[in-house]
């Protein structure tokens, strides 16, 4: 086991599977002779060639629609957004066409196609440069949406995307690339649409995932000092949604509360708290809390920015309100 | 051109024609649903560019896609069922009108959002590059379509990576109700291809020889290293923009004067003018589409609706 | 007070406006000549003329955007998309510009817009033309987001989305246009972000919007005659949401039931639910139920797109599970 | 030309120069945060063009958007508080360095979604055609942005609605580190024009002459009835795209080559060679415009960050 970071592990998973199968390439702004705007493709350029790691012009509503027809072509595009923000313009590609023409067409074609976007708060982007908006893609059947918090996790499931036959949303939260863990060394995958328990505990279940899993673990490690043992599950996939490990945490402890980076209102915490009270209505000690981003357009200002954002110390109140 | 040639683009503009005509009726009786775009009128672009292409070329289009579908060479009866939303339809019945497909024949569809299909034409193009082979794609579209970012984006990237794709702009002269001139600051479509320094080419869309001659001659080009390419196909659709269009934007003299240029008429006149065959032939050759259509409304009206369970079928390839 | 048509409530309130003020204008895909694809503009383009009722190209991101700087220039528009479908292709332009310009430039423009979007399933349309997407629209702070459900909301919301200056997204159901309904002959002006009782009742809460809400209305007809008197509670507004009125309702029935046209996973039902559970926990009787569109793309067929959609039925079923 | 306006661009491109080097300063010190996208090399453009219009015609551009800022007349205090996320910003602090706006002064911003700014230049331009005005709007953008969906709709909207608007795409050869040759199908902007039958002209964008006078002319255009209207304007940026680019696609040489044709260089020699001013003159308004500097500087850094209840001010104008 290395001990590598979150953005080692995506090159890594990358530049294997590059090596496995000649039909993934890379396509988007700055992936190539750039090396990627957060360096996850450096030097993929030079081993590569222009052939599998093709820059592409500002052309979003391209990148979402032409990478769909080389997969129906034949070939396992791994298309860039430079960041999710910029995904917007292509959300009729991945929406009407990505994530619909195995179905519309009656299973005739397949629609392998990875899209990369790094996103999230917190760094003093502004407002149009800042969203986390996992939830909206998240919402339409079709496609596969993933949000990785660990180096580890993060090596296997773009393996997993990669390698499966549908249309997959791989968000990465640019404040995670510099997070390390362990990642072995051999060839792996993890599926998508299975949650994962990060931390046991059995005081009060955690959900989240992405750059909202480091928050609850930082909080779960405080609440432990005052010997409160949160368990802290991991979605890691938005869709499909794994309730599963939630819901079994949850029928332990019976009070949950779910962090996430994005707004709060329409967010992934309101389907987890309304999956918790319809499944898990017998368990319900407490209401289901959610820490979210407060619901204001995010402000250049970096303390005005930090204040709508999660941290550990909204998780800890969070919790305490429903011990 | 070869009489039995022309006899079989003769067969297939009828067949065309035919099958939109038993489609509007079926739309009358409340078999069709949701959105109807008939080819009345343009069918010689289809027949005449499809003919050009070998099997490897691939085909993708709009939603007024029933002739393109037909041409290709997909069976009319799954055609006429996915129209009836029947189970047996080449999309299962989950496609209907706008998303017919075959792709066994090359044909990839049939798309509701317009524009939305030409950078997955232009991806198919850059897959065939990527995998050396010589396949060239057509993609067609509307005049209103090359009004929407897609096609910019779409034909400046495959300017920039060279890609073997024909964007063929099947210029009916509306979109809708709304004339090139009120929709295009450009209503010159050929002048579009300039910011992408692509070669462009008009050509009289009534007319299937001439079409057929610039797609055939387009292709080479490719094959001789020039791609993209871009042709402007000047038709008229004589219904319609779709089933309940008032058509308040167009006058009937115009569509008269077009009426006139019908293409099946033009092809008619020249197939008799070098006797290629005779009237009684070419009418025998109608009785004969007549009962292709025929049969392929009885299968569509015999073939099963789609199982309840169909509708969580084929959401994903790995669950 | 006249019985008029949805359509003809909505056709009223836009001639309305553009008579009371000249700045108010109509721009969209064949709004003109045509008449509009819903016949919601019929004989606007004569009695207007073509500066004020603007046919546009097929180019949903330049209506998006033009109407925003238009809106920023001091004009009032109404922007249609032809259905919220398309409007995917402006979502950009919707949220980064409508919805943060006023904020993220420190309050020095005001971007008065109104987006019209019909839009719905159940006319087998197919997938890419049947969305209810409200939900993700109504995600983002900064813009307002309505879809009315009798003719008297839709045209005193009208005239309150063109007289605000916010921007305002407005949703209408393309199967409500013929639904018929009391409207008062004078101006009134029906306020944005402010929840109705539509049917008073004391056994079950129905919340629902749009067509959900006719849906609601014709299961609480059918609860009735069995003697169940469900109090059927009309969002109006999506953003701001308008809980007062949710709550007050459950405070008194203790169960709850939500009706929606969209995809139940992330969709509109999950934030009500997550509110019910935090704000209303100790009122509690049982688990807040949703009933939406089953999560497949909507196919053509009819039999199977009906399948996926709501319906009286399944909200009755809904309503008796929790009973 | 008149010697005072000669030396008033001077001193507007010195003042743009000193400020984005501060800046440069200040984000290496961490004072400036986000992106920071720096105008050095190209600051004739943003003079040259915005003299030529008159107060009523409007500005907006993308996110290199401080030179714009400075040059419609916008207070460098306020600039600069916004730079450092003040509440005497020009957007309170809330926008920063990609979204610096002065209305007052017609100055629209500054926008970080590339092209995006597009339409609401052209929306403003319909504003004004609607009201009646004789107003123009001057929309700048970058090569890069030339590719992308919104550029293309709203030229063609715009010219098939003949609005006042002027499209000026300073062409600095690259978009982050894609060449234009990289990422245009058709290198030459200009030709991107013709998609829209709209007039388009090239100007070197290292003369602030020749900018000024490109720009006067093209608005003459436009109050002669010829709009919307297309500039090229070839220049090139020294620095980074933004803080941290590892320049690895353009060549020290080639660098080297643009910078010996310096804008202010190039001015300045041309006032000296036309006895407009002397070296000393010169050097008296490098010494105003650092006095200028540091002022904003010591504002910026004495004001006070936004109050905690800033977040919730302003989302909506109705609440
Ligand atoms: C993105 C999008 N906007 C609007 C529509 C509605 N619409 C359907 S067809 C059409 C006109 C298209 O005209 P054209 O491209 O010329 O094709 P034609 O119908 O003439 O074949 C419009 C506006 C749509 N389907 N998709
Ligand atoms: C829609 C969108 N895509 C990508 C980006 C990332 N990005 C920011 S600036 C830029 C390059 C723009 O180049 P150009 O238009 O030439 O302007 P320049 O920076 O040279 O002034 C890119 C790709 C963005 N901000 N918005
Ligand atoms: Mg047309
Ligand atoms: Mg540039």
């Amino acid at each position: 086991m290395a001990l590598i970071t979150m953005r080692q592990a995506i090159t890594d998973a990358l530049r294997e599977e590059m090596q496995r199968d000649d039909k993934v390439f890379i396509m988007g702004q700055e992936v190539g002779v750039w090396g990627g705007t957060y360096a996850v493709t450096r030097g993929f350029y030079d081993e590569f060639g222009e052939k599998r790691v093709r820059d592409t012009p500002i052309s979003e509503m391209a990148i979402g629609g032409v990478a769909v027809g080389a997969a129906m072509g034949g070939l396992r595009p791994v298309a860039e957004f430079m960041t999710i923000n910029f995904a917007f313009l292509a959300l009729d590609a991945i929406v009407n066409h990505a994530a619909k023409i195995h179905y519309m067409f009656g299973e005739q074609m397949r629609v392998p196609v990875v899209y990369r976007a790094p996103g999230g708060g917190g760094r003093q982007l502004g407002a149009t440069h800042s969203h986390t908006p996992d939830v909206i893609f998240a919402h339409f059947p079709g496609l596969k949406v993933v949000s990785p918090a660990t180096p580890y996790d993060a090596k296997g499931l773009m393996k997993a995307a990669i390698r499966t036959d549908d249309p997959v949303l791989f968000i990465e939260h640019h404040t995670l690339y510099q997070i390390r863990g362990e990642v072995p060394e051999g060839d792996y995958v993890v599926p998508i649409g299975v949650s994962d328990v990060k931390r046991p505990g059995d005081a009060v279940t955690i959900v989240a995932y992405a750059q909202g899993l480091q928050v609850a673990l930082e909080a779960a490690k405080q609440l432990a000092q005052e010997g409160i043992e949160a368990e802290v599950v991991d979605l890691r996939s938005l869709r499909p949604l794994d309730m599963g490990p939630v819901l079994e945490s949850f029928r332990k402890t019976f009070k949950a509360v779910i962090v996430e980076e994005g707004y709060r209102t329409f967010g992934i915490g309101a389907e987890i708290a309304a999956r918790l009270q319809e499944e898990g209505f017998d368990y319900m000690d407490a209401p289901v809390k959610r820490v979210a981003q407060l619901e204001a357009p995010l402000p250049y200002s970096r303390e005005l920015e930090q204040s709508a954002l999660i941290n550990a110390d909204r998780v800890i109140a969070a919790v305490k309100e429903i011990l | 051109m070869d009489k039995a040639i022309l006899l079989d683009w003769y067969r297939q503009m009828v067949l065309v024609r035919r099958f939109e005509q038993k489609c509007a009726e079926l739309y009358q009786l409340g078999k069709i649903g949701g959105f109807l775009h008939l080819y009345i009128g343009q069918e010689a672009t289809a027949v005449g560019s499809i003919a050009a292409r070998r099997p490897q070329d691939h085909v993708i289009t709009a939603y007024r896609d029933h002739a393109h579908a037909l041409v290709v060479g997909a069976d009319p009866k799954r055609l006429m069922a996915e129209l009836l939303g029947k189970a047996t339809g080449v999309s299962k019945g989950k496609g209907g009108s706008m998303h017919l497909a075959s792709v066994e024949h090359n044909y990839w569809g049939g798309y509701g959002i317009v524009g939305g299909h030409i950078p997955l034409g232009t991806g198919l193009a850059l897959a065939e590059k990527y995998k050396e082979t010589d396949a060239v794609v057509l993609c067609y579209m509307g005049d209103g379509s090359t009004n929407i970012g897609y096609f910019h984006e779409s034909l400046n990237m495959a300017g920039v990576w060279d890609l073997p794709v024909i964007y063929i702009v099947e210029n009916n002269q509306y979109g809708m109700g709304t004339s090139v001139a009120r929709a295009s600051a450009a209503p010159d479509m050929v002048t579009k291809a300039a910011g992408y320094a692509m070669p462009a080419r008009k050509v009289n869309g009534m007319d299937v020889i001439e079409v057929y001659n610039a797609v055939r001659e387009t292709i080479d080009a490719i094959h001789a290293g020039v791609a993209p390419q871009f042709l402007e196909i000047n038709t008229y659709r004589f219904e319609g923009h779709s089933m309940g269009d008032p058509l308040r934007y167009r006058t009937k003299d115009e569509v008269e004067k077009w009426r006139g240029d019908d293409p099946i008429g033009i092809l008619e006149r020249h197939i008799l003018k070098e006797n290629a065959a005779t009237k009684e032939e070419l009418e025998q050759i109608d009785d004969e589409v007549e009962a292709v259509i025929e049969e392929a409304v009885k299968f569509a009206e015999e073939s099963p609706f789609p199982a309840p369970e169909a509708l969580f079928e084929g959401i994903y390839v790995d669950n």
